[in-house]
């Protein structure tokens, strides 16, 4: 019998506690499978959001942190710091990195963090009851948009990704969307990535991962698929924004 | 192919994904109440592990008895 | 023993350095600046760590990172940034984490000004974040007792994993004054903390570090551990220091910088004449009640004198309780009342007795 | 003995240093110390001013808030602080700058010294505080001259002590132009 | 009048804006997302600003600048997002704002949970924030009281150019009852704000909103008007209810949610023969003392019960300075005492009287 | 007599309390002249931020808010969303936005806010004594950076203007330096043209002033005009990021 | 007369609904009502129940934390909730999801409705709960049917006004089931 | 051109962009303790605005005869 696909020592046992066909569960195994690869799960430490992805300190098969909303990126920076040998990572939501946690995520890229940070953006606020977040689309219907999100009150979504890109101390930035196999295998490519600039010690690293909420978005999962691939990616395009100074000079 | 019948929320992810179409919801519930997805007709899984990587429970363990990959190939 | 000069809020840093603290996350402000400056220079001596965060919100809670890494870490500021950090406290003393705050205390509300002021005595002991916690709270009055109790809370807060603050205000951290120094001895053996998420290797098991307990019975028992700490602090930690009180019928009360200036007007109401006496908490949290329980069998009147418009003075109160009158003189907003005020003030009380 | 200082005058001065100055020295002689600024708003080029406790004894309240001496480096401070100087205390002012015209009473003593013209002459005006401050250990007595010029190693940093001779150059003229004063009478005013 | 089913977090919106509110900014956390749902939804129909902030810290200070620019603004949140604006709100009371701000309450400290508490009392009455001030705290019991108490606080608000607090708990937040709901008349003529920053256009001379004040005796001058208005507010705004306490020996005191467990719990103990009675501060600060002195003359006891591990007991303390006992009955974290629970408690304590 | 040069109403009479030679007083100028030329002094409302820039209040000749440390914008969109006809502006230093304020000046930009700001970027903390700044350049001696801002502690310089192109909802984002004549005028437009954008309704708008700090750079003021030009210009390049969509059309 | 129901379920059976019907019914029927979700982690699919308390007196207490009705929709809520009814308290649950064989004693009366069943049968699953609440209506008669059916349009958003007729059903059903039942002597455990 | 003598804090900054050259800082104090800018030759100035345009302190108010740009134009 030969093992094509098997549940990652990377996860704890524990089921997720996630709404069906929330697919922050794929991101949360892609995660750990690339901590197991590149056999750093013993000496990475994660830093959870206060988001859906609350409880991820019992999913994650290594030592935890469960940061207050939106300072994951400050408290990675404080355990980076004191253990610079380690592997650290924040794993946050759209509301906990793209509005409350603006500042920390943004002087975690410029002061060159050597962190990575998994920004799980699925254009809602999931876990307090599907408000408008910073990456709502524009007409997107949510409980405070119940007319839709305007852009002359609401404003407009925020490219995160492509707003990091352009500080210095960001060494790699990219967005990829777990919607479909093809682009979950991309989006564990990316991940890796991200963490194996880590470990060169590069610089600040960040992965911003679309991904869906049936229950907000109120669709069945498999709409939510298709919800993402054409609301969203036209908004939000995949793609590496940035990429570590050495490779793009050997570009 | 193995299915952790008490993760499963039914959320048919596998289901939509599987290019023979050979995933299902099962008819009965699971403790959770939820219809737990099943296999029809596990012959003719390629083993291209598609649902398991949809599955956001990490519910699939994808199994393969050795050889049975040249046996497949040509079946598609 | 070789005595230096030395400003207070340098012995902040001194002290903490000597301690073993090695990462200082802040943000600066006046009237406090000069200690994320010495520590900038300092702990790279020492191979430490000077991160300044892009805020007091983000310092607060990379000291949360790093103590749950296992690190003696600090973070300090004056009263605007203290309040910016009080979910990030409410945080650490949730998750039960080890740090120190220093606040070195300006004119409120709002920016006010930069002027010494003692008006978040409120916020430090009763707790300016939400939730059921305490802070271990301590008050120096001189530059070398900031340099002795710095050492003293990085010991308390590793001993109860609690946030510890240190209270100081715009005089203590500006002025100069001698200490004592002796040659700098370097690493400590500091106490283990297995608790700390450093990475499962060599452990097995996972550490994580939480302030969540989704089940109300689950976060009542957290609650009820973190006050059995509370209550550990009110048996073993209180600390005060008194002055001429035996045969005090006045007894001033006062912390800090105040207390330097009561002190002086101890004195010369005693040239007057008049039973003064002083009684200096040093610990704010756990407040001091044995000096008040000793002072009862002669005193007439308490008289705090505090520079806000009335904070310790509660204390003062819910521990007399009644049992004889507590007077109260402050002055605010970065007003520091001299002793000449403080004497005519008590002379006043005393009249009435 | 008890010797509260003021030291007051614009920014840019040396007021604080020199009050560090007085505070280290007196500390070296075995008194009982105390050195606190006046920080205003970090606005720059206004006034600065600090005190500083001298004294035998343990100091109780190291704020100077009636100096038993004020050192005044300009025509504000002068204004601003003569007043407040304990009755019989000391005034020592830079002439350069200011001058006295009121009345102060209460025993007070004025001495007006011409510090900016003298620190010019010794080619360096930003030593002139320290006219006022060698006038006042010379009037005083509270510590040694030399003791201060020694604790200008201790205060100076490195970098700035190729200044040390122009700095003992001016706790010099001001010492022996207050003792020449003296001789004259200070006014009592 | 028609009566209508109700949840409380919808009476805290509807009230606000029958009381002419028509701004508010704040960010989503449980257990008050239905406000800031409601509001989403009602203010734009009458013509008024729905925005949601990107941090409470951005929330309280938009509600800063619409309090400057004249408006009757309003924030809610819970527990940690109320930590974030200390800052904030030192600022309003230190550039003397109105504006209402709801704290719907939750377990702490830190994440907690999402459970009802009471256990913000000390940060709401006496200052999370930093500096001599005080909010005007208002404690609802019932999803009618909200609404009624709503009006209240805008009008207070202005009336003393105070932010005001209004402390809620998850089960108010989140419970119905019916409530008297009269056709909605539309637009209130509301007080005059000639200090506000509207442009200068047509009133010639400037204004500032402020809270710098960089001589300290300004400063405590600024200190001394706020103080006067607190004083003001000691003497006209106290407001309790009492139940059965007139003749009551065993007084239980309790705020909010508390109140009515606590009312239910002094029937069964009246059927038990226990003459039981209550005190319900509305008002948190100022603390109500009036019906505490009423209740002198015949209490034995006094049992204070909320959902904290003790906080308004200090203030009832400080009330009652030891004239009788006072006792302390809490549970914390979210779990709320059940009407037996206090009731056996309440045995206890009288049996040993 | 012809006037060809006099004070602007658009200021108080009293004087600045600035060190000597520090170019806020310019900026203050040329802000206020705008102010007046545009006649909308009267209905202007101005957010102060806290920096040495803290009393503004005492200077601009209008209705002016005190705001607390880096939330002038926030403040500013509270007073725009009551007065949406008044024109705001907040004027902010590199600590007050580009550190602590991080997360409000993204948002107000998000949003469209229609305020303008006015950001002097002077590579220091001015106010609180010459700590590094968000903006300090690398190897500069603040401090808190005693050795030379070194990438690897302190992380790199940020680019506001940069990261605030990146944002849909800024209208209008522009650096300009007042190290001359020349650049003072051009400045000057810069800013008149920040305010048309407001006035036009047509979202957020940010002018970037490259200013001096003789006093914490340790210079005298004209040391510090050359060393803008020198060292400040080239890491942080003058221009226009973003211009109102319609003119990029006509472009 | 003071009933303290308490209704439990998962997440997604309409739980709360049917509670608020309880309350609206209770209210427009001259009672004093009270209506208290418990709001857990917000974690979906997971459990829901809400407490609505039905009094001819004012309400001191509205924490329904020892309900004289539990209505169970599923084991879960059964197993948690049937425990902490009132002595003499009434227990309704939904057989086609639950069942119970253990001790209950204290005069609890205990009466099991398959009520998903009928549910599916009347066409609409989600209406199952009140087959549960037409059930509690006819054995405690405390608020007339009629009401409760009139209460439908309240509770109902305008977009699920078509459902009122599969409502109505469930709760004729559920009245008419427990009826016979009565009849029939319910168990008492 | 007039200077507001004690509003100078003699930065120096008119005088280091006077195209002239005829600007400089006086010898005596004002009563801030500055050295204030004063012009040396005021027949020289073009009225370029240079220095006013410079000045933090807003100083320099530039003041010219009707007709005199005519005659200096072609001086420089
Ligand atoms: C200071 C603070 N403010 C607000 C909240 C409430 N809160 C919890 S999670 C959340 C947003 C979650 O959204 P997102 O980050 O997008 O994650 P998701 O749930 O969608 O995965 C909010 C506002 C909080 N816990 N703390
Ligand atoms: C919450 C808070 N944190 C810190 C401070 C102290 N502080 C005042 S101004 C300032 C920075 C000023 O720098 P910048 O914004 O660059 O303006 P500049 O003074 O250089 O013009 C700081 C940190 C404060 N007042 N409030
Ligand atoms: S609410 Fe949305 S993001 Fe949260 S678990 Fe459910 S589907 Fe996922
Ligand atoms: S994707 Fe997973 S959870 Fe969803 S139905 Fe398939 S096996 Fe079940
Ligand atoms: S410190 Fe710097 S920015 Fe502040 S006024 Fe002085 S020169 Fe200007
Ligand atoms: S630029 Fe202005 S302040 Fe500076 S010297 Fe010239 S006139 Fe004086």
């Amino acid at each position: 019998m030969r093992v094509l696909f098997e549940r990652t020592r990377g996860l704890t046992s524990k089921p997720f506690h996630y709404c069906p066909g929330c697919t922050h569960g794929i991101i949360h195994r892609l995660v750990a499978e690339v901590l197991v690869e590149l056999d750093v799960l013993e000496k990475t430490v994660g830093v959870c959001p206060v988001g859906c992805a609350v409880f991820a300190y019992e999913y994650f098969n290594c030592d935890m942190i469960e940061a207050a909303h939106g300072r994951a990126p400050a408290v990675a920076t404080g355990v980076k710091r004191v253990l610079p040998d380690r592997v650290v990572f924040t794993y946050q939501g759209d509301g906990d990195l793209a509005a409350i946690g603006t500042a920390e995520i943004v002087h975690a890229a410029a002061r060159g963090e050597k962190i990575t940070t998994i920004f799980v953006n699925n254009a809602v606020y999931g876990m307090t009851g599907g408000q408008m977040a910073p990456t709502t689309l524009l007409g997107q219907k949510t409980t405070t948009t119940p007319f839709g999100r305007r852009a002359e009150e609401a404003g407009y979504p925020l490219r995160v990704a492509e707003m990091l890109a352009t500080i210095e101390g960001a060494a790699y930035v990219a967005r990829v969307a777990v919607n479909s196999p093809k682009n979950v295998i991309q989006a564990k490519r990316v991940i890796r990535r991200a963490f194996e600039v880590q470990l060169a010690n590069l610089g600040f690293s960040l992965v911003e991962v679309l991904s869906t909420c049936p229950t907000n978005w109120g669709m069945n999962p498999p709409e939510a698929l298709r919800w993402l691939e054409e609301k969203m990616i036209p908004v939000y395009p995949l793609g590496e924004f940035k990429v570590p100074r050495e490779e793009r000079e050997h570009a | 192919m193995v299915f952790d019948r008490e993760r499963c929320k039914g959320c048919e992810l596998c289901v939509t994904v599987c290019p023979r179409k050979i995933l299902t919801l099962s008819p009965d519930l699971n403790s959770l109440g939820f219809h737990p997805a099943m296999i029809t007709d596990a012959s003719r899984c390629t083993g291209c592990c598609f649902c398991a990587l949809m599955c956001p429970d990490v519910v699939i363990t994808v199994l393969r008895e050795e050889g049975e990959d040249a046996a497949r190939a040509d079946e598609g | 023993m070789p005595r230096v000069l030395m400003k207070g809020n340098e012995a902040f840093g001194e002290g903490a350095i000597r301690a073993g603290c090695r990462y200082f996350f802040g943000y600066p402000i006046t009237p406090q600046s000069e200690l994320p400056h010495y520590l900038a220079r300092r702990l790279p001596e020492v191979g430490g760590v000077y991160l300044q965060a892009e805020s007091e919100v983000a310092a607060i809670n990379m000291v949360y990172g790093a103590a749950a890494a296992g690190a003696r870490v600090m973070t300090s500021s004056s009263s605007p940034g203290i309040s910016l950090m009080q979910e990030g406290i409410s945080y650490l003393a949730g998750a039960e984490l080890p740090c120190v705050i220093v606040n070195v205390m300006r004119g409120g509300p709002g920016l006010g000004n930069i002027a010494p002021a003692q008006s978040d005595y409120f916020q430090a002991v009763k707790g300016g974040g939400h939730g059921d916690y305490r802070l271990l709270c301590l008050a120096p009055s001189s530059v070398q007792e900031i340099l002795d109790l710095m050492g003293l809370a990085f010991d308390l807060a590793d001993k109860y994993r609690n946030p510890v603050m240190v209270l100081g205000d715009g005089i203590l951290g500006q002025m100069m004054e001698p200490v004592e120094l002796p040659p700098y001895s370097g690493e400590l053996e500091l106490p283990p903390k297995p608790w700390a998420t450093t990475g499962t290797a060599g452990r097995g098991t996972r550490n994580i570090i939480n302030s969540l307990y989704i089940e109300p019975e689950e976060l009542e028992a957290v609650n009820l551990r973190l006050r059995a700490k509370y209550q550990r602090m009110e048996e073993e930690e209180k600390r005060w220091e008194t002055y001429l009180l035996e045969e005090a019928e006045l007894v001033l009360v006062a912390f800090g910088t105040m207390a330097r200036v009561a002190r002086a007007a101890v004195e010369r109401l005693r040239e007057e004449g008049i039973a003064a006496g002083l009684i200096r908490p040093i610990t704010l949290y756990p407040f001091p009640d044995a000096p008040f329980h000793a002072a009862f069998s002669r005193a007439r009147a308490f008289l705090v004198v505090e520079m806000n418009l009335g904070q310790m003075v509660e204390d003062v109160r819910l521990t007399v309780e009644g049992r004889c009158p507590v007077h109260f003189y402050g002055r605010t907003g970065g007003v520091v009342p001299t002793v000449a005020e403080v004497v005519n003030f008590a002379k006043e009380v005393w009249q009435k007795l | 003995m008890l010797e509260e200082v003021l030291l007051a005058g614009f920014g840019g001065q040396g007021i604080l240093s020199a009050g560090m100055l007085l505070a280290q020295a007196g500390m070296a002689h075995g008194l009982h110390v105390a050195w606190i600024p006046s920080y205003g708003p970090e606005m720059r080029g206004g006034t600065a001013n600090c005190g500083v406790t001298l004294s035998d004894r343990p100091i109780s309240c190291p704020l100077v808030t009636e100096p038993t001496t004020l050192l005044a480096m300009n025509q504000p401070s002068l204004d601003k602080f003569a007043p407040k100087v304990k009755p019989g205390g000391l005034i020592i002012y830079n002439s350069s700058l200011a001058r006295w015209d009121g009345e102060l009473g209460l025993g007070r003593r004025l001495l007006g010294l011409d510090a900016t013209a003298q620190a010019e002459a010794i080619g360096n005006v930003r030593v002139a505080v320290n006219v006022l401050v060698g006038a006042f250990i010379a009037l005083t007595q509270i510590i040694p001259l030399e003791r201060v010029k020694e604790a200008l190693r201790v205060v100076l940093p490195p970098h700035r002590h190729h200044l040390i001779a122009a700095n003992e150059k001016a706790l010099e003229v001001g010492a022996s132009l207050a003792l020449a004063k003296v001789g004259e009478g200070i006014a009592l005013r």
